[in-house]
């Protein structure tokens, strides 16, 4: 049986290890900042952090989807990023060590966690089944074991492959990734109802747990092709992301921008439709004043700017415009995600807190710092994955 | 064919060559236009970009009728539900805006594909010359075998080069199955 | 092996793009239909059972509308006279004529005359004489100049484009109270100032609701 | 190399990965396909096939004429079940329609070459499912011969239709789909069309296959703008395919009806109608590849993949069904809550249950791969799924509607025969088609088919136009 291998460690001067150290430099410097913004205003604090949390944890999560896709599915467009996604879903256990505050903070964040609100509101009692913080804080941890046992096995997994080809590693980790895309999509949903959605208690919305999942595949690819381009600055890698990797990427990432816009525009008309004032209000809430801008610049620049770049061809095929269009992607991410979690804690105005930013990039910094480890401890291309003949060809 | 002179037989549309090999007819076209011939068409039994790329065709204006015609159907369908919904019959619907704009997007989506569609489709057969079920080349017996397994190039006369006589041998050189004559 | 003759390209052409105008004439030609007096019944004359002149009777002899049709101001159905309101006269002048020997027959018999209706509306239709005639609609502005019709026809087409023609807009037709029943009256130049006066002094409201006119 | 090959290379793949049988040339691919149109002789079995289609159909036109005398009470439909049977096999037949459009435009963008000798048997079966879709609201209208009110146009009554309904999008989504399936079909007829017309034995065969060639005669400039003109119509096309059951699933949602108001009904209808389609196409395709031996053609890695979409997309409708249940439950709205019961434990808790069965607890033997390589397991369990989602659709409908928001218009609907017989004529207008389309026109697309015998590969030297492919 042969052997498909293309060795490739980072040396020590990869532009990315450099990209590591100002991460964490960065991380560091804006949690700690973050830090100060909890004794100064606790209730912005927990809200600032949630939303940065939410925002790594998508581009992790989304990664260990797209990771199973790949196994089941195959393609080159896999195999290349296939170690980024790996070294992403690696940072679980840093994701679960992030998680604490967010734990710590239920009573900050969540109105269903007052009691004399409870007390005096039918609906939440009729939830409490469900929303209660004991059982909250279980489903968290089963949440974190789910997804840390999954991701652990496909890396180990994957490691193994490194040394030895084994046909039958392939048939297991694509009978895990089968199981594990089941898992994915139950937990994530709940996931993101408990952190989300119950921000805001009386709404809910079917389709907003597979509305997340979307974002995060999108996020999960622009981050893919952000890293290649870095990683990209060595011809030894260089030489594995021709024309047509990023041209599947690209085609991904316009295929994940049409679906966050299909779900997204159907949840709208059919609660704008339906009219019910336990739903509309949420929508009303991101209609006004500044959330207003916000949610008609998703309508652009998340959507018809994305797509109508990434329908040229020329730009797909390019990796230093596809880089561009995916820094462009994560950020309107970000603004999605504000969208959607901020109007819930903060209604009147749409004005981000300086907490925001420093959050997101002190939790970003920390878990990149994390991320090229993972990525620079092995070799930066899965060695021996089947499709990888299909990348040389 | 017959003992005339060249000049004195009626005009013909071509010279046709036959191949049973989707490569012999590559390296054919290759060799017909490194001889210098310009005016000629393949024909093949499924398409082949080889084919194409060796005749020196390089896209088409098909994507842009497409897509004009996706921006035709686009505005169309929003200024029929704007136009009737707003201006010739405003009626409140449920306290909807006389405008609704999220409601106006689904048909809006669908005339824009349809109108695509048929511009892609009937685009395709104008830009083609169909329906043309008259054509010169059919008057070829062998040429049925064209729409089975045989590939064919056929030079035609209005090329500056062409020759009744040197195209002929030209193409027998190639080593076709048969070669014929294309009447008009 | 050559199918069809040359002539055929040219043909095949024209059957195509002739086919659009084909279709498009069809359905044009249906529209024309359906807007046609053969469905609509706009200007047919409908013969009666009694030569009966509507010119004679309000055109020259000045009779008012309200003398026959009584209840138009307070129904929905203006009325159509007892055969009692012919004989007023009837059994003074003509007592002789061919003509009325139906008017005198359903005297005798105590048998209505059956007129054949003119202005037809649909039972789905809900329409009300009375709130029309009361806020300035003219008996003229739909049944047309009654006085110089011999023979009744029906002037609008009736179709509901029509209803919705002056429901949308009713300042085109309102018409000061005191010529309702005028058959001679024309609109100001300035109908449409006139109009929205007469709009918000009788309180008239646009009515284009479904339920409106479908109850 | 195709996405499968590195897989195969290492022994991973669990079926043979051929998508085309040994041996097969230019000659033979078209032979073997246009003989079944043009000189062999019809089999017995499409005669009794075609007689027993024919049969149903006389069911359908028997209850049509039924519905046109006497209107629609004699379906069982009353307030508040005001949608019942007819909308219920509506959705499921424009379900069953989207497997057709779907094989072949997003395989074809996937560049996924298994679609070939699928597609054009899977676009025919997705304009007869859409015929026999279509006709269910025109019956449910009572009046029939006045649906082109709902069509946008000048008209007497100085009117214009609701844009902002769902009803009007799905006038416009269904004639669309109708509209853009039949070219895209068509296009890709044009060519096979020549074949036919080249190979047709007698004066009749040529003239009308000649007719509908259009004279096509496979010039490279013609393939040129042929291969752009179908790229665009998949690109079209797969969009719309998603638009047409989400439209169809806003019918339901944007009311405010507990059980048809929920967010996920966009996504969590377009993949129950590709589980459905699937099924389908899988229903009718085992038999035929048989009866016409298509093995070499329809081989087991397409039914293989088949089943492995029935099962990705199955999994997405049980993902529904549970969001469903749960957000009933975590909307905290008596309504919704109630509706979740009524489903589970009410009247028609066995309609549900035996959903349940039908489309999620059977299907996931699709896990295995002896299932899905064993042919009459495989068949059963696509029929399965057709019954399944026909019962999806009446779960939803039927139970949401019979529980009003008062419980004094509660009330329990029970199909009448007419009901079912327009239900069963319905399958006999879409085989009787089915049928004839089998006997006059190429059920696989031969010039596709070329594509991928052996003696299509070019010599290495002759790939000079690397990026052409995409």
């Amino acid at each position: 049986m042969e052997v498909v291998a293309s060795n490739v460690t980072l040396d020590a001067e990869h532009p990315i290890l450099r990209l590591q150290r100002n991460a964490l430099i960065a991380g560091v410097a804006g949690l700690a900042l973050t830090a100060v913004g909890f004794f100064v205003t606790p209730d912005q604090f927990f809200r600032s952090y949630l939303l940065g949390f939410m925002y790594w944890f998508g581009i992790a999560l989304g990664s260990m989807a797209i990771l199973m896709i790949h196994h089941i599915a195959g393609g080159a467009w896999g195999a290349v990023i296939r170690r980024m996604l790996e070294s992403s879903i690696g940072t679980i256990p840093v994701l679960a060590v992030l998680f604490i505050p967010v734990a710590l903070g239920t009573h900050h964040l969540y109105e269903w966690t007052h009691a004399d609100v409870v007390a005096k509101d039918a609906v939440l009692q009729a939830k409490q089944a469900y929303l209660n913080v004991p059982f909250f804080l279980v489903r968290a941890v089963l949440y974190f074991v789910v997804w840390f046992a999954v991701a652990s096995l496909l890396r180990r997994w994957s490691l193994e492959q490194d040394r030895e080809l084994d046909p039958r590693g392939i048939v297991r980790m694509e009978l895990m990734s089968r199981g594990g895309l089941v898992l994915y999509g139950i937990t994530v949903t709940f996931a993101v109802v408990d952190w989300v959605m119950s921000l805001e208690p009386h709404w809910f919305s079917t389709v907003f747990g597979l509305l997340l999942m979307a974002g995060q595949g999108l996020a999960a690819f622009a981050f893919c092709v952000a890293v290649s381009t870095v990683l990209s600055r060595r011809e030894s890698v260089a030489r594995f992301f021709g024309p047509a990797q990023y041209h599947d990427l690209g085609n991904f990432m316009l295929a994940f921008t049409m679906i966050w816009a299909y779900l997204s525009f159907s949840q709208l008309l059919i609660i704008w439709s339906g009219n019910l004032p336990e739903e509309t209000a949420w929508y009303f809430t991101r209609s006004q004043g500044g959330w207003k801008v916000i949610g008609y610049s998703l309508i652009f620049l998340h959507f018809a700017v994305p797509f109508a770049v990434l329908l040229q061809r020329k730009i797909k095929r390019t990796g230093s415009k596809l880089a561009l269009v995916a820094l462009w992607l994560l950020f309107m991410r970000f603004v999605d995600l504000y969208w959607l979690v901020a109007p819930s804690l903060h209604p009147t105005s749409a004005l981000p807190h300086w907490l925001d930013f420093t959050a997101v990039i002190g939790i970003g910094g920390v878990w990149l710092w994390f991320f090229v480890g993972r990525l620079a401890q092995n070799p930066v291309l899965a060695l021996n994955d089947p499709s990888l003949p299909e990348v040389e060809a | 064919m017959s003992s005339r002179p060249a000049s004195s037989r009626p005009p013909i549309y071509g010279l046709m060559a036959e191949f049973s090999d989707p490569n012999e007819l590559i390296a054919a076209i290759r060799q017909a236009r490194a001889g210098g011939y310009r005016r000629m068409d393949a024909y093949t039994p499924y398409p082949i970009e080889e084919v194409a790329h060796e005749l020196g065709i390089h896209g088409n204006h098909l994507p842009k009728l497409v897509l004009a015609g996706g921006v035709i159907g686009m505005c169309a369908g929003y200024a029929l539900q704007y136009w009737t919904s707003v201006i010739e019959y405003p009626i409140n619907v449920g306290g909807r805006p006389l405008n609704s704009i999220i409601s106006f997007m689904p048909i809006t989506f669908e005339t824009t594909v349809l109108t695509a569609a048929i511009f892609a489709v009937f685009g395709m057969l104008a830009l083609n010359g169909l329906p043309m079920p008259y054509h010169p080349v059919f008057n070829v017996p062998r040429f049925a075998l064209a729409s089975r397994d045989r590939f064919f190039l056929c030079i035609e006369a209005t090329d500056p080069m062409f020759d009744r006589e040197l195209t002929r041998r030209f193409l027998e050189r190639l080593v076709p199955r048969s070669v014929a004559e294309v009447e008009h | 092996m050559q199918v069809f003759h040359r002539s055929t390209n040219v043909l095949s052409r024209f059957t195509i793009f002739g086919g659009l105008f084909v279709v498009a004439g069809l359905v044009y030609g249906l529209y024309l239909v359906n807007s046609s007096p053969y469905v609509t019944q706009q200007g047919v004359a409908k013969e009666q059972p009694i030569q009966f002149s509507h010119k004679h009777h309000a055109g020259e002899l000045g009779i008012d509308c309200r003398y026959c049709h009584t209840t138009v101001e307070k129904l929905a159905y203006a009325g159509m006279p007892a055969t009692k309101t012919c004989m007023n006269c009837h059994s003074q002048i003509w007592t002789n004529s061919e003509f009325l020997e139906p008017v005198r027959r359903s005297w005798r018999t105590d048998e209505s005359i059956e007129w054949t209706k003119v202005y037809d509306l649909p039972q789905y239709v809900y329409f009300n004489h009375s709130i029309h005639v009361n806020k300035g609609v003219g008996c003229e502005t739909c049944h047309g100049r009654v006085d110089l019709m011999n023979v009744l026809w029906q002037k609008p087409t009736m179709q509901m484009q029509w209803c919705l023609d002056c429901h949308r807009q009713p300042e085109k037709y309102l018409r000061p109270r005191q010529f309702i029943f005028s058959m001679d009256y024309q609109p100001p130049s300035d109908q449409l100032d006139l109009g929205r006066k007469l709009k918000e002094e009788y309180d008239v409201h646009t009515r284009v609701t479904c339920s409106a006119c479908h109850r | 190399m195709s996405v499968e090959t590195g897989r195969e290379y290492y022994g991973v793949s669990q079926v043979p990965p051929e998508i085309i049988g040994p041996g097969q040339t230019f000659e033979t691919v078209t032979d073997r396909i246009s003989q079944v149109v043009l000189t062999r002789e019809t089999p017995k079995g499409w005669f009794i096939g075609l007689g027993i289609a024919l049969m149903l159909l006389m069911v359908f036109i028997m209850s049509v004429s039924m519905l046109l005398a006497y209107g629609t009470g004699i379906w069982g439909l009353n307030i508040p079940v005001g949608w019942a049977f007819d909308i219920v096999n509506f959705v499921w037949w424009v379900g069953i329609a989207h497997a057709g459009t779907l094989i072949s435009a997003i395989l074809l963008l996937l560049r996924q070459k298994w679609r070939t000798s699928i597609n054009r048997f899977a676009e025919a079966m997705t304009l007869f499912a859409v015929s026999c879709a279509g006709l269910y609201p025109l019956m449910h209208l009572g009046r029939p011969w006045l649906a082109y009110w709902l069509l946008p146009y000048p008209n007497t009554m100085g009117m214009w239709p609701n844009f902002r309904s769902p009803l009007l999008f799905d006038v416009f989504a269904v004639s669309t789909y109708a509209s853009v399936s039949f070219l895209f079909w068509f296009t890709g007829l044009i060519p096979d069309l020549a074949t036919l017309r080249d190979r047709s034995q007698n004066f009749f065969g040529r003239t009308i296959y000649g007719i509908l060639a259009l004279g096509w005669r496979g010039s490279a400039r013609h393939w040129e703008r042929y291969e752009t003109a179908y790229l665009l119509l998949a690109g079209l096309s797969t969009p719309l395919v998603v638009s047409v059951h989400t439209i169809v699933s806003f019918d339901f949602a944007v009311s405010v009806i507990p059980g048809w108001h929920a967010t996920i009904f966009p996504p969590y209808f377009v993949a129950g109608a590709i589980f459905s389609g699937f099924a389908m196409v899988v229903t009718l395709s085992i038999p035929i590849r048989k009866y016409y031996d298509l093995e070499d053609f329809i081989t087991l890695k397409h039914l293989d993949n088949m089943a492995r979409v029935m099962l990705a997309t199955g999994l997405i409708v049980a993902y529904g069904y549970m969001m469903e249940a749960f957000m009933g439950w975590y909307s905290g709205n008596t309504y919704e809550r109630y509706m979740v019961y009524a489903r589970i434990f009410g009247h028609f808790a066995p309609a549900y249950w035996a959903l349940i069965l039908c489309n999620i607890i059977i299907p996931q033997m699709l896990w295995f791969k002896k299932v899905r390589a064993n042919l009459a397991a495989l068949w059963v369990i696509s029929l399965v799924v057709n019954v399944g989602m026909w019962l999806e659709r009446y779960v939803i409908v039927v139970t949401s509607l019979s529980r009003d928001f008062l419980p004094s218009s509660w009330f329990r609907f029970v199909p009448t025969f007419w009901d079912w017989s327009t239900f069963i004529g319905t399958m006999g207008l879409f085989l009787t088609l089915l049928f004839l389309f089998i006997r006059v026109l190429p059920m696989i697309s031969i010039f596709e088919m070329r594509t991928l015998v052996p003696g299509a590969e070019l010599k290495e030297e002759l790939h000079e136009a690397p990026e052409a492919s995409r």
